[in-house]
């Protein structure tokens, strides 16, 4: 299973989807041919687990904001999660995530442990970043998890920039980028797709299109009707736009484009077409969209629509239910054991502005 | 005299400026129909329009050039940087185009603009949206800067902003945006340029900015409650002009001054009025002056980090009470 | 004369073309058809004027540099005065030019007394920002030349809100901007662009390939072969591309950009290409460029093709001959009037910071 | 020993790093063929290829980022951003993400990484390319701050910057290029964070750092020939880590001080060192230190404009005398 390639397969997911893989070999022929195509039968569980994950831990994150336990902010990525666990499922472990403050699920998916992501939205010692960072700025380096970048733009170039030593090195390392619509009108990525594109670096920008910013629709503020796809030819790459409520059909692209990338044809430029379930941020009721709009987003929310593909593909519903309760278990767990972690020491405020650990900006 | 909220004077002081001038135009990102990600702005857009209260795209750059541009041909444009933090994205505009092309042009250019900016910490953001930047914009030469503490200094010095000929930097804190007071009816104007003492006194002097002058004159009252020390707090409120007449005569009343940021320790305002103070009232000087920061490190997210490290009422107090020992 | 609606009909620039207007009334029919088409007799003889006038100023310029009279630096736009020169003839006097460090050209076609101009660059009182601005920052309000901007890529969202407050102010008005091909690769590029198309602003970008940045040709850090023209549909806009060398050319695009901008139609992007006859700034001999290029171009200087077409349709050899001698004196009389002009007086440090004439920052 | 200029000791400094580390890697605008606009990195392309010295769109932002992204796994990158002043178009990549990666992860990444900029005035190159900023970086929490005033010194700090494990900002001094002077053969490394006293003396002391070093000392002889007064010249080297202790040892020996600053006015590295001074040092304070700067106004181009404005070696010399009177 994929999922076992990386790194640290996190005890704090309880979820596994081995015993799956044998329900799913009863299937009949024709389900199964379609089930093991070029995905197969063990990757589309793994999205499947990795969706639910995100899903679950956000929306749990909400909760907790609701109770207090989650302070400053935090950016849900639900609706949207069909891009992570599709792209997550298509890089290899050591390639590398760079993402926004809408970057639980980024993080998550790339195997940070749910205790630790929980742990940080609540400012905990147990968390991720010990509490130092806070929700827009999950990393795991040792998933691959680079960071989440909180001022629009900047990570594309840094992106790049990882990409660029990966080139350097050969180590054949992605580097994925994830950002926004409203991204696309900010100066830093223009200038980091011209950049990855003239060096032909190993990065795959990704443009999660939720159709707004925060509260202004995206059409109101761009020039062209799709803000990355659209753009795609200025930097002489080819335009892909595909169906980000789809985790298949996300998997194709980006591994497509991965392996462009590895075999030294360069960047690409996707933009899946998305759309957030809750507002902006914590404090955002998202009033300002259409009703209707919204009720057709939600009529394809991606969780459903894979489940019911799963089961139309053949597998077992006993299967996918195991799957839907062990990883509630594992939200569960998260969640006791990031509440009992202590607030981090007062120590760590004097940590780790230099790289021999301390702050002292004098002798 | 109605008791408003901090942000409620934001667009109170916007409003009637755009009612007294059709050239005062309001541009950001989600200003207009949002009112605002801290709903400073609410009901301009409904009442002015999307010709002068307008939304733009997430292009920082492109707001301050469409305000300089416009602004040097004849509209006086309010724009909003929505975190000061995002300064670090447009800093070009800023401080190489709009402060510097009055004097470069021999004064053949005016720029009457105002840029309103949502600053400092407390609100558990972590380091990239809580910074405390004025002194990123006190540094460079041209640019007005303005940091009121309550509602109706917002609203008086918002309002002088916007009809001052050169370009101010505006500084709203965060943390502040819920506070209420007393805000004057109708038309309400006040200088730039003046800071103002909060509370009298005459054992010692602090001198603090925005958030900081409530926990300032928090710390000063326990002072005098609990051991009956006196000191005055200065709200500084206007880092450039910067109005050393008040803060020197303020000084030499007691000859020991305290300076609380709440931007990092290192080239701070509070490390300029320190140097001021010892190159022009050496002489009246009965103690060295002690600058209260937030350390020099990045702002961290967690409650217990942050409000470590900002400078608080009981750090205050017992530096004071400490330093006057 | 076109020359004559500008405010300013300037007086250090001896040359007039006003006898040559009857001259040209005795051409041949044919020619005279030719000459008197959609641009007509009057503006040609401006454009080759102005043209005429760049190239002496800016040749002069150089001289004063080699005798250590210009100071700092300068960049000559020597070569590309068709671009100017065209575009001023297409603006309303009241239109507004943004331009470079590379701006003496589009300074001075608007009007900037020649005078004043090279007192700039010699640091004299009589310069146009009286030695306090520099040769990069030429600016002639007056003239509606606001402003030369030396941080590559600054004024084209500064252009953008000209255009903003004249289509506020209902008054017509158009912005023009010039910038480089390098400078297509900056953020700003991007946000000004996307801004403008959205608001549909009365702005026209006009960037002069000249086939290098500083020293590194333009192919080898940018990702489309025509760094405006390929990027104009990533932003909804028409992609266009003219011969930067011929004035006629691009008096035609301009005006017609001014024109759509005028009736609400939005901006428009223009790509001119051209060439730089001398290095980049005073201190480059541009020995990175392939003799052959070099060559090749300096064959298709666009002073020589002008005179050549205007002697073509008809215009007397001896009105050619008037203006070029009357420029070269205008030059000269400009260049003693500069030379006799006093560094600027010390007051002036310490003036004009505020909009109150001072400069304090306390009271 | 050999006698290099200073800007030949920058490509010195590289190459030796280059040699020895093949992570290092080097990008910019014209920095590769056409061996940098200052001629700074002559030789380096010819030597390491197009791999490892790589010129770059105009694009400082993307530059930074670029180098950040590779510094976070794996390399060691120097990047050039070829006048100080254009820091402004990509300061949130310094300020905003390189300067604060490390803290906000809890050390999960480390950013070693050097910047190199073109730094300061006296070139009449106007008011946007000719400022000194140092402070812009020393304000920034997470960034080490280097400004070197000869060419041995360059040599040993770049090389000591580039291997440091943090990121560095390495101020160049655009009127110094040309400078010649003695630099050791061979591997040569200083130490961040240490001052250097390049004159001494008992008098009083002068801090000055990059141009103003040679200046101050100019003036420091003349205070010794025509006035016997023996003032001693600290090259402060190195703001950020400051060498505070070197600054206050010379400071006791005659509790008089003065800071020699081109940047403008308010809010620089002389305010820091001023309030330090003051806050720990008062008793010791024989005279309030004086800060003699560049005024707080954007730098005027002309030859005479320029000069007056910079601090000259007059100008330091007369407020040294007057000071001391
Ligand atoms: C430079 C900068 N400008 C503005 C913001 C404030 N901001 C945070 S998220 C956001 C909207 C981003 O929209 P999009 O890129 O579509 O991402 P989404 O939030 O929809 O995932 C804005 C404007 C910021 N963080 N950084
Ligand atoms: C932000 C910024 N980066 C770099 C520079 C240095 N610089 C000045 S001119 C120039 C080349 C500009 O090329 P292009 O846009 O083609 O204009 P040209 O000089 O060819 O007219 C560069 C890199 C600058 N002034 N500003
Ligand atoms: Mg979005
Ligand atoms: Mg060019």
């Amino acid at each position: 299973m994929a999922r076992k390639a990386a790194k640290s397969a996190t005890k704090s997911r309880g979820a596994s989807a081995k015993a799956s893989s044998k329900a799913g070999a009863k299937t009949s022929t024709r389900s199964k041919s379609r089930l093991n195509d070029d995905i197969g039968e063990e990757k589309r569980l793994k999205m499947f687990q990795l969706q639910l994950e995100v899903r679950h831990l956000e929306k749990r994150a909400h909760d907790l904001f609701l109770q207090n336990l989650v302070k400053g902010t935090s950016h849900l990525a639900v609706g949207q999660e069909a891009i992570a666990a599709g792209c997550a499922t298509a890089m290899r472990p050591n390639d590398y995530t760079f993402c926004t403050y809408r970057g639980h699920a980024h993080t998550m998916v790339r195997g940070a442990p749910m205790t630790a992501v929980l742990g940080e939205l609540m400012g905990r010692e147990c968390g991720l970043l010990k509490g130092k960072g806070g929700s827009m700025h999950l990393t795991s380096v040792e998933h691959g998890a680079m960071g989440s970048y909180a001022i629009i733009g900047a990570h594309l170039p840094i992106a790049a920039g990882a990409a660029w030593a990966a080139q350097y090195k050969k180590t054949g390392q992605v580097s994925f980028c994830f950002f926004g619509d409203g991204t696309t009108n900010i100066g830093a990525f223009h200038e980091a797709l011209n950049m990855a594109a003239v060096w032909k670096l190993p990065v795959i920008f990704v443009c999660e299109n939720n159709l707004y910013m925060e509260y202004t629709p995206i059409g109101d503020v761009t020039a062209v009707p799709n803000p990355a796809a659209d753009r795609a030819a200025a930097y002489g790459l080819e335009s892909i736009l595909v169906d980000g409520n789809d985790a298949d059909a996300v998997y194709r692209v980006a591994y497509a484009a991965a392996e462009k990338a590895r075999s030294g044809g360069g960047p690409s430029l996707i933009e899946a077409r998305t759309y957030r379930h809750f507002g902006h941020s914590r404090a955002d009721p998202a009033t300002y969209r259409p009703k209707k709009e919204v009720e057709e987003w939600l009529a394809r929310d991606p969780i459903p629509m894979y489940r019911a593909r799963l089961l139309e593909f053949g597998v077992k519903e006993n299967v996918v239910s195991g799957i839907e309760e062990s990883v509630l278990k594992a939200v569960d767990d998260a969640t006791e054991a990031a509440k009992e972690s202590p607030p981090p020491s007062m120590e760590l405020l004097d940590t780790d502005v230099w790289a021999d650990g301390g702050a002292s900006w004098r002798n | 005299m109605a008791e408003l909220t901090y942000r409620e004077a934001v667009a109170e002081a916007i409003a009637q400026e755009m009612e007294r001038d059709e050239n005062v135009v309001f541009l950001g990102e989600d200003i207009g129909k949002a009112g605002g990600v801290f709903k400073a702005t609410v009901g301009l857009f409904d009442k002015f329009g999307p010709e002068r209260v307008r939304d733009t795209p997430i292009a920082e750059q492109a707001i301050l050039g469409a305000a300089m541009g416009a602004a040097m041909t004849g509209l006086r444009p309010v724009a909003e940087i929505m975190f000061s933090d995002f300064f670090a994205v447009c800093w070009d505009i800023v401080a190489n185009q709009i402060a510097k092309t009055r004097y470069m042009t021999d004064g053949q250019v005016t720029m009457p603009l105002v840029i309103r900016t949502a600053n400092g910490g407390g609100v558990r953001f972590g380091a990239q949206h809580s910074q405390a930047v004025e002194n990123w914009a006190m540094m460079i030469p041209g640019l007005k800067v303005i940091a009121p503490s309550s509602p109706a200094d917002v609203k008086g010095l918002l309002a002088a902003s916007i009809r001052d000929e050169d370009p101010v930097i505006f500084f709203e804190q965060k943390s502040l945006y819920a506070e209420k007071g007393e805000v004057p009816d109708g038309e309400h104007i006040e200088e730039l340029g003046t800071a103002k003492v909060v509370r009298p006194g005459d054992d010692a002097v602090i001198y603090a900015l925005a958030a900081m002058v409530p926990r300032a004159v928090k710390a000063a009252e326990r002072l005098q409650a609990e051991d009956g020390i006196n000191v005055s707090v200065v709200d500084v409120r206007s880092l450039v002009p910067l109005d050393t007449q008040t803060i020197f005569d303020e000084f030499r009343k007691s000859g020991r001054a305290f300076t609380v940021e709440e931007n990092p320790r290192l080239c701070g305002w509070g490390a300029e009025i320190s140097s001021l103070i010892t190159e022009e009232c050496f002489w009246d000087m009965d103690l060295p002056v002690t600058r209260i920061t937030t350390p020099h490190i990045p702002l961290p997210a967690s409650d217990n980090l942050e409000d470590a490290a900002l400078p608080s009422v009981d750090r205050i107090y017992n530096t004071v009470r400490e330093g006057l020992d």
